[in-house]
């Protein structure tokens, strides 16, 4: 089993006709997703790699009966792409774009609370229950099907941890990059909760970095409520201050929140092993096989 | 991205927010002829992107040509915060009877943005906020509707500002949320905003952050920022210009990576194995050969490191890609600066390693033991 | 029983210093409404007739431990005072101001989905359990309490059917007025809903007019979950189109709805008899009784 | 409140949308120096606030100054459905391959703006609508997001628009969006929208209407709409200047109440007893004496009237405040110009009964008593 995506999963890709979504839906295809449309407005009737290419995103779920949607958009016109996917009949949307802008995605997150679709990223990697079916750009390759299950904000941090686990042959149900912005769709929780009701899915990873308090409530609903046992990794432990955010910014968290310390100090006592090193997560997943 | 204080009282002012007079000045003359324009007593504050100036000497009051002419000779120049004062503002004084804190700011928690409002301003609104947060009214607000006119006045009254300013104050407050959300800001604040005997409000102090990534739309603001950098030290303007998520550390060993999450485990590792990281730099994804050139010459560029780790795991960044680039980055020295220790890994990983010129750089295979081999790089020459 | 407001409904004024916020919150303290206090921002700490006034409606709520609000606030401000209401701990907010613009009002509506508070109007007489109390405007001697509940679209028409209704002795459990408005809160199938579900009420008056489709989709529910009888009366059966709307406005309402005749048609095929008077509303009022 | 298609253009023209080249002209001699200007061959277009003005002869195209001078003459002065022909406006002659038609308005039933695209444009939009609701597509905006930029894209795509138009076609229809969500629209429409040969797309024609609740927001259409009253008759203008919601009907039995309801209701008990309603008055809730006299005024203005009753059941209205006003209009006569009958019910009737003057009117205590009573007086008078 798997959590969010698997090898039934009818996938659309949103911005098929630029660089990076043609790049990505070869090899998305080459991996084995079902890719079955792609939606650029204007383009409808064209073809990229086989895929047959429609104007809206409501228009190419329906003919190709997808369930899920990939968004390769620039940042300029994201948020709106990713309204699009919320306002058509699919269950998924992954968004792939970086750097689009938070009170964007303030709305976005607004539109979320009002709909069933679910949304992974924007920012994020995407998602992959290897063996059977990928959205995204993770290089599909250093996965391998197994019963780890493993959510990470950090896209390249998820590829370091996932080799250390392949190196000693532990394989993943499902891996999801649910991305580092401010505000994004699924959280750690969400991710968890699935993960939690997956039978397959006997340990999860979950990689986290400082800022924001996203791991904090992670924390509260492993101790609450999971059975499945967490392995942490907590990024940016010697990450200074740097150049803060305004005083408003740290009002709102309050000062101590958002720490890797008080990331750590939340995993361990909710019950969960954080690594020092991708390695030592490794370790610790490995002993709890 | 920060704007300077005389900039985002420009911003403010043009929204309708009340502000000081004031004039820019970028030496002792123009500061004393800046005053007499602006009229005596004058405040004379440092323009650097960063708050505490007042406790760290960069705002000093002044009544009189002779008082001006001192203050300015001793706040331009200066290192405030390690940030280098090249320009004061010359400001109006406010005669005060209270000090309010107006501010605006994404609530990521939340995912919504948040008005605030406080009668505890002209102090360090962040131990405020420590020590007795009711002191502080907060209206989330939903982002398709924007600021209700009804939050506005309900976080006026709940933080108990007084009633004969209290429409004032939520029209600030008001005009404070629609620049934000118009502008693409990140924070937008008001500290203090001062009440006058005569019940008027005025911003004595303005600070404007804008999400760099709101900034296309945004190309008034975007010319501020290129304006501004002259507060800025060599490393951060160099960082500017190659498009680099930089931050100078204390230590040592220099750092780079694709990815911010990657990079930051580099930084713990190397803090793990003894050593003391003396930089974050992300290349960001799918990197080419001449970005990569970049990053080793802003690392060579800090005059601390002594050795450099470079750590890259390919999703969309093609390890051959990333060993012609350091080849042809490298090759270009006579004599390699400091010892460069190199880890690929992913996409094209193998091919990038027979590639990478071992009389340039030392390869290694996984990260645990390149940041090991760069720490005691760094540790050699410091012994 | 009644529904709506009864005698313990606690009743905040909102813009109670206005002239005709003033007047009628008197009106109804001489009725015998519990008024608990006012909301007038800038006004907090004065009193009006005895009740206290607040800067805010939350604080006023808060304080007096109110169920519901009135409001009499110019219609420049009034979409912001409703939206105020539906924030702060109320069961129900009655709008009585005439004139809000129809798209302040869409707004509304879209908060109103979000939240559990309900509205009557804006643009009505308001709600009245006779004997009780009344919130809003409507001339309390004329009603008496009795065994009918009344829903109308109109104002002065209400006060005429209760006329003719009072002159045979027929009370009301609740009287409302909905509001002509394009865009209202409570419609009349929420009305109907309630005293359906209301063991006193033993018939309904049903109050509409011309334009619209809320009479029909009334009749609809009247039809199919209805057991307490209705008589319905429908406004400008003589009344000519008149100045159209655009064509986009009847493109959305389509032709032939709206109408006097398809109201009353609607009613009549749901079983509701029709009355071509108000006194012969009365009339078919007495015959249920 | 309705815009001429002159203002309508203008309205459009500044928020972007594509419109023909035109100029107003009062007269023959202004249409044809008009004509001149704008570049032959022309459109004559009767300036007159109602649909339908082609098939009912207010739209010529001239090809020289000849047939505009035949034109202008035809059109200027004619009884168009009603409205007085006072302005034509002169427009460029659009050579075009297809007519589309968007729009936006409010669904009143659901209670959310609709925005509207259809291939069907330059034919009647509402008989389109009739026989094939498919042929429009329509898109519901959630109004505190407002029409995202993938509605519009949506709608037009849906309607099937050309792809070579469409993305000029949904800005289009995002520019008619914002400019009825920021004017306070009733209804906005482009109907036709041309598509040239060369794929630009024009607004051929243009209805703006405006709430008028919202007019308060709105100086510069407030005054558009006291401009444009020149297509008005009398008594129109007179309502407007007494403020009144006001009809003039075909019938002799004028009709005078408070609230729409219970005048609609008036009217229909006027029909129900074999009269026939020469109008709708409504003097609104709380009407003082001079409001009432007005109300008077305006019935006796139009000569169809024969006889009117007065129907007021006071709420915040006074019965006495009523009566008062009565006696004193009607007093100024020397003879008192048609039967007037009043009924009084609610706050103060009895008081209001007994000041009425029952020299000047005549008075019943029931509506359906008064009714009867002016249509037997009007029936007297045909007779």
């Amino acid at each position: 089993m798997s959590i969010f995506v698997d090898d039934s999963t009818r996938v659309i890709v949103q911005g098929i006709t630029g660089g990076e979504g043609e790049f990505h839906a070869e090899q998305m295809l080459e991996y084995g997703t079902d890719v079955v449309g792609g939606a650029v407005p204007g383009r409808g009737g064209q073809q990229v790699h086989g895929v047959p290419v429609y104007d809206t995103v409501q228009r190419a779920a329906e003919e190709e009966d997808a369930d899920a949607s990939v968004i390769f958009v620039p940042p300029t016109f994201a948020a709106d792409a990713i309204m699009e996917a919320l306002d058509s009949p699919l269950d998924l949307a992954v968004a792939i774009t970086e750097g689009i802008p938070t009170q964007d995605m303030s709305r976005v997150k607004k539109r979320l609370s009002e709909v069933d679709t679910e949304l992974i990223g924007p920012n994020c990697p995407g998602v992959i229950t290897p063996g059977e079916t990928k959205l995204g750009i993770l290089p599909g390759n250093i996965f391998s099907s197994g019963d780890v299950g493993l959510v990470s904000r950090s896209g390249t941090l998820t590829y370091q941890v996932v080799d250390n686990l392949t190196e000693r042959g532990i394989g993943q149900t499902t891996a999801v990059g649910i991305g580092g912005d401010p505000i994004i769709g699924t959280t750690f929780v969400d991710a968890l909760r699935k993960f939690e009701a997956d039978d397959d899915t006997e340990a999860v990873v979950m990689c986290g970095e400082i800022g924001g308090e996203d791991e904090e409530r992670a924390a509260e609903y492993i101790g609450a409520e999971m059975d499945t046992p967490v392995v942490g990794f907590i990024a940016g432990r010697t990450a200074p201050p740097g150049k803060r955010m305004g005083h408003a910014g740290a009002i709102v968290s309050g000062s101590g929140t958002g720490t890797a310390e008080s990331k750590i100090d939340a995993l361990n006592e909710a019950g969960a092993r954080v690594g020092d090193t991708p390695e030592q997560v490794a370790d610790y997943v490995e002993d709890l096989l | 991205m920060k704007l300077h204080e005389y900039q985002a009282k420009q911003v403010f002012a043009d929204a309708g927010i009340p502000t000081p007079r004031s004039e820019l000045a970028a030496s002792v003359d123009e500061a004393v002829s800046a005053a007499e324009e602006v009229g005596y007593p004058v405040a004379v504050k440092a323009q650097v992107r960063v708050g505490g100036r007042g406790k760290a000497g960069g705002i000093e009051l002044a009544d009189g040509e002779g008082e001006v002419r001192e203050a300015a000779e001793s706040i331009l120049g200066m290192d405030l915060k390690g940030y280098h004062v090249d320009r004061v503002l010359v400001e109006e004084a406010v005669d005060f009877e209270n000090e309010l804190y107006v501010g605006v700011t994404m609530d990521r928690g939340e995912g919504k943005p948040v008005a605030m409002v406080s009668t505890r301003g002209g102090v360090n609104i962040e131990e405020v906020a420590e020590e007795d947060p009711h002191a502080i009214a907060r209206e989330h607000v939903d982002p398709a509707f924007g600021l209700h006119p009804y939050q506005a006045r309900r976080a006026v009254f709940e933080a108990g500002v007084d009633r004969a300013v209290a429409t004032d104050v939520a029209s600030v407050l008001t005009s404070l949320y629609q620049l934000w959300d118009e502008k693409g800001g990140a924070d937008a604040e008001i500290n203090p905003l001062m009440v006058t005997a005569d019940d008027e409000v005025i911003a004595a102090d303005a600070v404007f952050n804008v999400d760099e990534d709101a900034l296309f739309r945004q190309p008034v603001l975007e010319e501020m920022g290129e304006e501004g950098e002259f507060d800025e030290d060599e490393l951060e303007r160099k960082a500017d210009e190659y498009d680099f998520d930089y931050v100078r550390l204390d230590g040592n060993v220099g750092i780079i990576g694709n990815g911010a999450g990657l990079v930051m485990t580099t930084l713990d590792l190397v803090d793990h194995y003894g050593g003391a990281p003396a930089n974050f730099l992300d290349v960001g994804g799918g990197a080419k050969a001449e970005r990569i050139a970049n990053a080793l010459d802003m690392v060579f560029s800090d005059e601390n490191v002594d050795s450099v780790v470079f750590n890259i795991f390919g999703g969309i960044t093609r390890g051959d890609e990333v060993a012609r680039g350091i080849n042809a980055a490298l090759g270009e020295f006579d004599e390699i600066p400091k010892p460069v220790v190199v880890r690929l890994a992913g996409t094209n990983w193998q091919e990038g390693m027979e590639i990478l010129d071992e009389d340039l750089v030392t390869v290694e295979e996984t990260l645990e033991d390149a940041v090991q081999r760069a720490v005691e790089y760094a540790q050699e020459v410091e012994a």
